[in-house]
C-alpha cells in the first residue's frame, strides 16, 4: 500500500514511514529507554481513600529498607514553595503531593528514591500514612450542593468551578417554544482514559553545568519548559525538555504531571538523575480522564423536520482538580461546535463544572478540546429527532446540512466554518455501503424478528487552535512554528514545535518540504520534541500538528523559495522577476529550456550566492487566521443478539473530508486507530467509580482495550473539500473518526432496537444494557423508558 | 541468583534477584530495550518475546530466573545480515504500526503464530494476535502486514529464516 | 510492578520439588506457567517466601492419549492441547473449544491447564470443562499419589484438594466414546477477560440417538465451577428436542449463583447461563448431525 | 467496594453470659479467622492482626476495632479499620442479643464493608464472597466459643 516518492510531487504520496526502520527494529528511544550513572527510581506512594485527613506520615520504615534514598511528602515540597501546581487554563491550582488531605483514589501523598526499581517498590510499600476518613462526594449532582466543601484551600468556598456559556438563551428558549417539534435527551458521555500503551515518565538530572535535563513523555515539550520554570523558579535557560520518541499520547501526554514536579526535587535534593515511569494503574487511575459531561440536549424542528433551535446544558464532573487542558478563554473547549454540520438559526450552550472526589483531568482525549462531547450530543440527538418525526435518519440529516454554497458559514454558536460538501460525502457514503440494499435487508430482517441496526453520523469538527485573538495556554498564543535549513547538497532539516506520538511526523513534515521546495523528502530530517533546538510551538493535540505546524512548514518552505529565487535568478542571469516556480524548479519566464533546480540553489547557496547572504533557511510561526473544520459520514451496520445482548459490528465504512491529504497511507491509518478507539468507547470504557470514590477500572483487565479479535474491519473513504484559509488546503484528520464514530456506533444499536420503541442507550453500549433494553421493551415497558 | 539466558544468540551472564522480570532482565541488564513494558496485568503484550524459538511469552509474567538456559528472540534479533526480517519488512510496508510501542511484541507474537500456522487466515490472524493491545492502527493494517509477511516466509528462499 | 522477594527453588525431579513443598509447606508455591501467579505478585497480593518451579520438569509437559484417558501433565500448556493432533476429532470438541477461549493466545502458550485447575478461579475455564467431563485430578501427597474426581478435588474458591506440600502432577481426562461431542460456551467483554459467564457442554448419544450421558458444567455462577445436575438428569435417556434442551438452560440458569460485577448483574448472568447451555447443547448435537 | 452481609447465630447459652462475651474484646477478638495477634487498650478499643489465606494470596491484615455497648437494649456497634496488601478496609458492624427461649440466645448481625485499594481493585471479583466467608465465620465462632465457656 505504501509508495515511494521522488523528488517534488510529495504531497499526496503514499510514502513508507521514515520513522519505520527504527520502530520495527526495536530502536526506537521512549522514555524508559533512557538511563544515566547512579541514576534512582522513583516510586509514588498514593492514597487509598478518595476524601481523608491525613492525620500522619511515617517514613521512618521506608527509609530503613536497604537502597532507599529519600522519601518527600507535601509538606516538604510547600516548605520549599512547591506544594502546588498551575493547572493549563489557569483556572485552579493541583496539589504535588497531597497537603493535609487527599481528595481522590490513588492521589500522590509522597515519593519514594531508592536505587532501583525494587527498593523503590519497597519502600513505598513501607510509608505508613494514617489517614482519617471525611465524606465523599462521587458525583457532580451532589456536589452542586455544597453540602461538602471539597476545595477549603480556594477563595470561592464552593464546589462550583465555572459557568461557561455561549449563544443567544432567550431567543432560543422561545423558538424552542415555538416549534412544532421538539424533543430532550440526557445523554452521559462518559469518563474515559485515553490509555496510551506507554505510560507516562520521565527521566530528571542537572547536568555539570547544572542545568535540568528532562526527558519526558511530553505532547508539548516547549509549554512543559515554560510551565518547569514558572513552578520551580528554575530560569528557562536552565531547562532542557527532551520529549524522545512517544509510545501514544491521545491528549494523555499533555498535563505536566505530579510525578514529574517530585522527579525534578528528587533529582535536585539528591544530586542523582531520577526516572519515574508509571504504572498502568497509575496511568488510568491518576492522570488525564477525558469527557464525563452530562448532557441535556433539547432541538427544536419544523413539522417537516426543518431544525429552528439547539440547546445543550452540560453538567461536568471535573475531578478534584480543575486540570482539563482547556485554553484559556475557553474553559469548555470548542463545546460550541454542538450545531454540527447543520444550519441552526438559533442556540445556546452552557456548561457548569464541579469538582468530585475523583481525579482530575478533563483532558481532549483523541480531540480536538470537548468537540467529541459536542458531536456526539448533536448526533445522537439527531436520531431521537428523526424517531420523534418518523422520519429517516439520513433524510433528517440531509435536509438541515449547512449548504456547500453557505461557505465560510458562520454557525450559531460563533465558529466560521472554513470548507465542507456534506451532501457529497454523504452520498459517497450512501453508495459505497449501498444503503439501498441495507435498508431492504433490515426491512426483511424485521420481518423476522432480527434486530440489524444502520446508524449515521454526519460530524463536523473543529481543530487547529488556534487563532491568536482567541486562543492561548498558560498566557501562551497558540501559533506554532517551523524551522527549515537546506543544506548545500539539497538535504535538509526540518524543526516544528510539534511532537509526533505516532501521526507519522517525520513523513508528512517531509513531504510539505519536498513538495513546497522540489526536494527528495528521504532526505529532508525532521527533528520534534527537543526545546533546545526546535522553535517555540504548543505541541502536538487536538488535530493542531497539520492545521498549525503543517501550515509554519508550508510558510517556512515558501520563505525558503523566496530565497532562493533570488539565487536562482543569479545563476539563470536574468532578473528575479523573471524566475518563476513551474514544475517543482526555477525557470526563466516562458523558456522552458531554462531551468535550474532548487538542489542547484541549495549549493549556490553556499558556493556562489553572488550578492545575496549566505545560507538557505528561514523560521515561520504561523498564527492561523480561523481553525479548520475536517468533516465525515460515517455508517455502522450491527446485528444485536437477543439473548445475550452483543452488538457485532459487522461493517462500518468511514468517509471522510479532511481537506488535502498528505499522505494518504497515514490519513487511511489514522482514521482506522481512532475508530477503534471510538468502537472502544461506544462499547467497551468507562472509568467508573462507585458511590464510595472508589475507581473500578484500575487497570487493562477492567479498562478494556479492543483486540484485534474485537475490533471490525474498516473501511474508509475520502472526498477532498480544501481548506481555503490553510496554506495546502490541509485541515487535520488524526482526532475525526474518534469525535464522529461513537455516536455512528449507538445509532446502529438504537436503530436495531427501535422497532422495540428504545429510543437512547448510554454509553458503554455493554450486553447487559442491550439484553435489559430488549427485555424491558418485550416485558411492555418500552414506551416507558423512553424520553 | 546467577543466571546465563541466550538472547538473540548472544548468551548473558548476569546476577538478579529471583524477582526480577524477565523484561526488565532484557531491558535493563542486557540494555535490548526493544521490548517495552505497558501494563502490570499480563494484558498488552508489548513485552513479547520468543521463548526456545517456539513459545510467544510476556516477558512481564515470567522471571528471569526461569529463563536461565533458555533461548530468548527479542526484537533486536529480528534483522540479519542487515536486511529487514520478513515480518519487519512487511508491518513497515502495510502501515502496520504507528507509535511503534506495542511493535515488537505484536512482531514477536506473529514469529511464533506463523511457526505455527503458516498460512493463516485474517480471522486466525486476529485470533492468534489477540493477545497483543495496539492502541494506533486499529489492527486492519496489523492483518495486512502478517498476510504478507506469511506469504513471504512461505516462499522456498525465505524458509530458513 | 515489581513482586516482593522471594525464594526460586528450580526442581530437577518430581520427587525434589515435592520434598521443597513438603519441607516450606504454605510459604512455598508450585511456579508452573505462572500466568495468575506472577500478576497476583506483581500487585503483592500474592507474596510466597518460596516459588518451587516445575517448568524443567519436561515429563510432566506431556500429552499422553491413552485407551482410556487423556492424561495432561503439570507443565502442559493449554496451546499444546489447542495444536494436539487429534483436536479435531469430534469426540473432543469440547478440549478443542475451550483450549481456543483460556486467556488470550499468548499466555496460553505458558499457562497450563492443571495449573488452572490448581488456581480455581471462580471463572477458571478449564473447571468448567473437566467437570464436565468427569475429569480427575493426580495428587502427590505425602502418602503418595491420589487420584481425585474432579467434583471432589474442586473445594472452593481458590481452594482445591491439593493440601500445603502437596503438588498436582496430572489431569485425566476419560476418552469421550464414539458419538461424543462438546461445546464450550462462553461470554466475555473481550479476549483475556474472565468469563462473564461460561457453559461447558459434553453429550453421548446412544444407538438409537437418545443422550446416553450428558455433562453440564458453569463457570463465574458460584464461589467455583458447578456441575449442572438437574441438567444432566434432564437430558440423560432423553431424545435431544427442543423442550429438552429448554429444560437442561433453565435448570443451568436456576442454578448458577453468580456474583454481580462490572461483567454483569446476577439477573444477566442468570439468563446467560441458560441461554450458554442451550447453544452448547445444539452445537454439541450438531456437531452429531443432529438438529434439535 | 461497599460490601453489606448480615446474618443470625442462635447461640445455647443465656442472654447474660452471650453479652458478657461479646463485651470482652479480648475474647471476641479472638474469634476472628486466623487472628495471630489481639492487643486490648482498653474495654472499648483493640488491636487485631489476621492472617488471609486464599488461593495464593496471603498476607495479614492489621486491624483497629472500637466497640460501644449499649446495655439497656443489648447492643454492640463496631467500627473497625485498616489494611493490608497496600488497601484499606472500613468496616461497621452491629450485633443486636434477644432472648431465644429455652437459655438460647438469638445473635442477630448486620456489617457493611468498604475496602479499597488493589484488594478491592484487582481481587473485587472474589472478594465478596471471601468477606462474607470470614464475616459468617467470625460469628460462628463466638456462638460455639460462648457454648464452650
Amino acid at each position: 500500500m505504501s509508495a515511494d516518492v521522488k523528488a517534488g510531487h510529495a504531497i499526496g504520496v503514499a510514502m513508507k514511514r521514515k520513522e519505520d526502520p527504527r520502530f520495527v527494529q526495536g530502536k526506537g528511544h521512549y522514555v524508559d529507554d533512557f538511563s544515566f550513572p547512579g541514576m534512582l527510581f522513583m516510586a509514588l506512594v498514593r492514597s487509598p481513600y478518595p476524601h481523608a485527613t491525613i492525620k500522619s506520615i511515617d517514613i521512618s520504615a521506608a527509609m530503613k529498607v536497604p537502597g532507599v534514598k529519600a522519601v518527600i511528602t507535601g509538606k516538604d515540597l510547600e516548605a520549599a514553595g512547591l506544594g502546588w501546581l498551575p493547572t493549563f487554563h489557569g483556572l485552579d491550582k493541583q496539589m504535588v503531593l497531597a497537603i493535609g488531605k487527599v481528595l481522590f483514589q490513588y492521589q500522590e501523598v509522597a515519593a519514594v528514591f531508592a536505587e532501583s526499581r525494587e527498593a523503590a517498590a519497597d519502600g513505598a510499600e513501607q510509608v505508613q500514612v494514617d489517614y482519617d476518613p471525611l465524606p465523599v462526594v462521587a458525583d457532580p449532582f451532589a456536589s452542586k450542593t455544597d453540602t461538602v466543601l471539597l476545595r477549603p484551600d480556594r477563595e470561592q468556598k464552593t464546589n462550583h468551578i465555572y459557568h461557561w456559556e455561549v449563544g443567544d438563551r432567550d431567543r432560543t428558549d422561545q423558538t424552542l417554544a415555538k416549534s412544532a417539534k421538539r424533543v430532550k435527551q440526557r445523554i452521559w458521555f462518559q469518563r474515559c482514559h485515553p490509555a496510551p500503551l506507554e505510560p507516562c515518565g520521565c527521566v530528571a538530572f542537572f547536568d555539570t553545568m547544572g542545568r535540568l535535563q528532562f526527558y519526558v513523555t511530553s505532547q508539548a515539550p516547549h509549554v512543559y519548559r515554560t510551565a518547569l520554570s514558572l513552578v520551580t523558579g528554575i530560569p528557562e535557560d536552565r531547562i532542557h525538555v527532551i520529549s524522545p520518541d512517544i509510545g501514544g499520547g491521545f491528549g494523555n501526554k499533555v498535563p505536566v504531571y505530579p510525578g514529574y514536579v517530585c522527579a525534578v526535587v528528587g533529582a535536585l535534593k539528591l544530586g542523582h538523575p531520577v526516572k519515574w515511569i508509571e504504572t498502568r494503574t497509575e496511568n488510568l487511575t491518576s492522570t488525564g480522564f477525558a469527557r464525563d459531561y452530562h448532557m441535556d440536549v433539547e432541538l427544536g424542528a419544523t413539522a417537516d423536520g426543518k431544525l429552528t433551535a439547539v440547546k445543550v446544558a452540560t453538567t461536568a464532573d471535573h475531578g478534584a482538580f480543575d486540570c482539563a487542558a482547556d485554553p484559556t478563554k475557553y474553559p469548555a473547549g470548542m463545546f460550541g461546535i454542538c450545531t454540527g454540520s447543520y444550519d441552526v438559526p438559533v442556540a445556546h450552550a452552557e456548561v457548569d463544572a464541579y469538582f468530585t472526589n475523583k481525579a482530575p483531568g478533563g483532558i481532549a482525549y483523541r480531540c480536538s478540546f470537548r468537540v467529541t462531547e459536542a458531536s456526539y450530543a448533536i448526533e445522537r440527538t439527531m436520531d431521537v429527532l428523526a424517531d420523534e418525526l418518523g422520519i429517516d435518519a439520513v433524510e433528517l440529516r440531509r435536509k438541515n446540512f449547512v449548504k456547500k454554497e453557505q461557505f465560510p458559514y458562520a454557525s450559531a454558536l460563533g465558529f466560521t466554518y472554513d470548507s465542507g460538501d456534506y451532501e457529497k460525502t454523504l452520498q459517497k457514503a450512501l453508495d459505497t455501503i449501498g444503503y439501498q440494499a441495507l435498508l431492504k435487508e433490515q426491512q426483511e430482517k424485521r420481518a423476522r424478528g432480527e434486530l440489524m441496526g444502520i446508524g449515521f453520523s454526519t460530524f463536523t469538527e473543529v481543530v487547529g487552535a488556534g487563532p491568536s485573538k482567541h486562543f492561548d495556554i498558560l498566557g501562551i498564543k497558540m501559533f506554532d512554528s517551523a524551522e527549515i535549513r537546506i543544506h548545500p547538497t539539497g538535504a535538509g532539516i526540518v524543526r516544528a514545535g510539534t511532537k509526533s506520538q505516532g501521526q507519522g511526523h517525520e513523513t508528512t513534515w517531509a513531504q510539505i518540504v519536498a513538495e513546497e521546495l522540489g526536494l527528495d523528502p528521504q532526505q529532508i530530517m525532521v527533528e520534534e520534541g527537543d526545546t533546545d533546538t526546535a522553535p517555540y510551538g504548543l505541541g502536538t493535540y487536538a488535530s493542531r500538528s497539520t492545521p498549525v505546524a503543517g501550515a509554519a512548514i508550508a510558510m517556512a518552505a515558501r520563505r525558503i523559495r523566496e530565497k532562493a529565487r533570488k539565487i536562482a535568478a543569479h545563476l539563470l542571469e536574468v532578473g528575479e522577476a523573471d524566475v518563476e516556480w513551474v514544475d517543482y524548479r526555477f525557470q526563466v519566464k516562458g523558456v522552458p529550456a531554462k531551468t535550474v533546480t532548487m538542489k542547484e540553489v541549495a549549493f549556490a547557496a553556499y558556493t556562489n550566492m553572488a550578492q545575496n547572504e549566505p545560507g538557505l533557511e528561514a523560521t515561520f510561526y504561523y498564527d492561523p487566521p480561523n481553525m479548520t473544520f475536517p468533516n465525515g459520514t460515517y455508517v455502522a451496520v450491527v446485528d444485536v443478539d437477543r439473548e445475550t445482548g452483543e452488538v457485532k459490528v459487522r461493517r462500518f465504512l468511514a468517509v471522510d473530508d479532511c481537506g488535502t491529504i498528505i499522505n494518504p497511507m497515514i490519513v487511511e491509518g489514522q482514521v482506522h486507530g481512532g475508530l477503534t478507539e471510538g468502537f472502544a468507547i461506544a462499547f467497551m470504557q468507562e472509568i467508573q467509580y462507585d458511590a464510595d470514590g472508589n475507581n473500578l477500572n484500575t487497570n487493562f483487565t477492567d479498562y478494556l482495550v479492543p483486540t484485534a479479535q474485537e475490533a471490525p474491519h474498516w473501511e474508509t473513504a475520502q472526498t477532498v473539500t480544501p481548506s481555503p484559509h490553510h496554506p495546502i488546503g490541509a485541515k487535520g484528520v488524526g482526532e475525526s473518526p474518534n469525535v464522529g464514530s461513537p455516536a455512528a456506533f449507538v445509532n446502529a444499536v438504537v436503530d436495531a432496537l427501535s422497532p422495540l420503541g428504545v429510543r437512547h442507550l448510554e454509553m458503554p453500549v455493554t450486553r447487559e444494557k442491550v439484553w435489559r433494553a430488549i427485555r424491558e421493551a418485550e416485558a411492555g415497558k418500552g414506551k416507558a423508558a423512553r424520553t | 541468583m546467577k543466571v546465563t539466558i541466550t538472547v538473540n544468540g548472544t548468551p548473558y551472564t548476569r546476577d538478579v534477584e529471583p524477582r526480577t522480570l524477565l523484561a526488565y532482565f532484557l531491558r535493563e541488564h542486557c540494555g535490548l530495550t526493544g521490548t517495552h513494558v505497558g501494563c502490570d496485568t499480563s494484558s498488552c503484550g508489548c513485552c513479547v518475546a520468543v521463548l526456545d524459538g517456539q513459545t510467544a511469552v510476556k516477558t512481564c509474567t515470567m522471571f528471569a530466573v526461569q529463563a536461565d538456559g533458555h533461548e530468548i528472540l527479542t526484537v533486536e534479533g529480528l534483522a540479519a545480515g542487515g536486511a529487514l526480517h520478513p515480518i519487519q519488512q512487511a508491518f513497515s510496508d502495510q502501515h502496520g504500526l504507528h507509535c511503534g510501542y506495542c511493535t515488537p511484541g505484536m512482531m514477536l507474537t506473529t514469529v511464533a503464530l506463523l511457526k505455527h500456522t503458516p498460512a493463516p487466515t485474517e480471522a486466525q490472524i486476529r485470533e492468534g494476535l489477540a493477545g497483543n493491545l495496539c492502541r494506533c492502527t486499529g489492527y486492519n493494517n496489523i492483518v495486512k502486514a502478517v498476510q504478507q509477511a506469511a506469504d513471504v516466509l512461505r516462499q522456498p528462499a525465505a524458509a530458513t529464516k | 510492578m515489581i513482586p516482593a522477594a522471594f525464594d526460586y527453588i528450580r526442581a530437577h525431579s518430581p520427587d525434589e520439588a515435592f520434598s521443597h513443598l513438603q519441607q516450606h509447606g504454605g510459604d512455598a508455591r508450585v511456579l508452573a506457567g505462572g500466568q495468575s501467579l506472577i500478576p497476583a505478585m506483581r500487585f503483592r497480593l500474592a507474596r510466597p517466601a518460596v516459588l518451587v518451579d516445575i517448568n524443567g520438569l519436561a515429563d510432566l509437559g506431556r500429552l499422553e492419549l491413552g485407551r482410556t484417558a487423556l492424561a495432561i501433565g503439570a507443565i502442559a500448556r493449554d496451546s499444546a492441547i489447542e495444536r494436539a493432533p487429534w483436536i479435531g476429532e469430534t469426540r473432543w470438541s469440547l478440549l478443542h473449544d475451550v483450549s481456543r477461549v483460556v486467556a488470550d493466545p499468548v499466555v496460553r502458550q505458558m499457562g497450563t491447564v492443571v495449573g488452572s485447575l490448581c488456581h480455581n478461579d471462580p471463572s477458571g475455564d478449564w473447571t468448567a470443562v473437566a467437570l464436565a467431563a468427569r475429569a480427575a485430578v493426580v495428587v502427590r501427597g505425602r502418602q503418595g499419589t491420589r487420584t481425585v474426581p474432579i467434583d471432589d478435588f474442586l473445594v472452593d474458591s481458590f481452594t482445591t484438594a491439593v493440601g500445603e506440600g502437596e503438588m498436582a502432577l496430572a489431569v485425566h481426562f476419560p476418552v469421550p466414546g464414539d458419538r461424543t461431542a462438546g461445546s464450550y460456551q462462553k461470554v466475555e467483554r473481550k479476549v483475556g477477560d474472565f468469563a462473564t459467564a461460561a457453559a461447558a457442554v459434553q453429550v453421548t448419544l446412544d444407538g438409537k440417538g437418545a443422550i446416553k450421558e450428558a455433562g453440564i458444567a458453569l463457570s463465574a455462577a458460584g464461589p467455583c465451577a458447578v456441575r449442572v445436575t438437574e441438567a444432566e438428569q434432564a437430558l440423560v435417556g432423553q431424545k435431544p428436542t427442543a423442550d429438552v434442551i429448554r429444560a437442561a438452560a433453565d435448570a443451568a440458569s436456576k442454578r448458577s449463583e453468580p456474583q454481580a460485577d462490572l461483567r454483569g448483574s446476577v439477573e444477566y448472568k442468570k439468563n446467560l447461563a441458560g441461554v450458554l447451555v442451550a447453544r452448547g447443547l445444539r452445537q454439541a448435537l450438531a456437531r452429531l448431525g443432529v438438529q434439535a | 467496594m461497599n460490601l453489606k452481609y448480615n446474618g443470625q447465630e442462635k447461640v445455647p447459652a443465656p442472654m447474660d453470659a452471650v453479652w458478657a462475651f461479646v463485651r470482652d474484646p479480648d475474647k471476641v477478638g479472638r474469634c476472628l479467622p486466623d487472628v495471630v495477634e489481639v492487643t486490648v487498650h482498653d474495654p472499648q478499643h483493640f488491636d487485631a492482626v489476621v492472617q488471609v489465606a486464599v488461593g495464593p494470596v496471603r498476607g495479614k491484615f492489621k486491624l483497629k476495632f472500637e466497640m460501644t455497648a449499649n446495655e439497656a437494649t443489648h447492643h454492640v456497634d463496631m467500627k473497625v479499620s485498616g489494611g493490608g496488601f497496600g488497601s484499606a478496609v472500613d468496616l461497621t458492624a452491629t450485633a443486636d442479643l434477644a432472648d431465644g427461649g429455652a437459655g438460647t440466645t438469638l445473635l442477630n448481625w448486620s456489617g457493611e464493608a468498604i475496602a479499597r485499594g488493589p484488594v478491592a481493585a484487582v481481587g473485587g471479583r472474589v472478594l465478596d464472597g471471601q468477606a462474607k466467608k470470614l464475616i459468617e465465620q467470625t460469628f460462628a465462632t463466638v456462638s460455639q466459643r460462648v457454648r464452650q465457656a
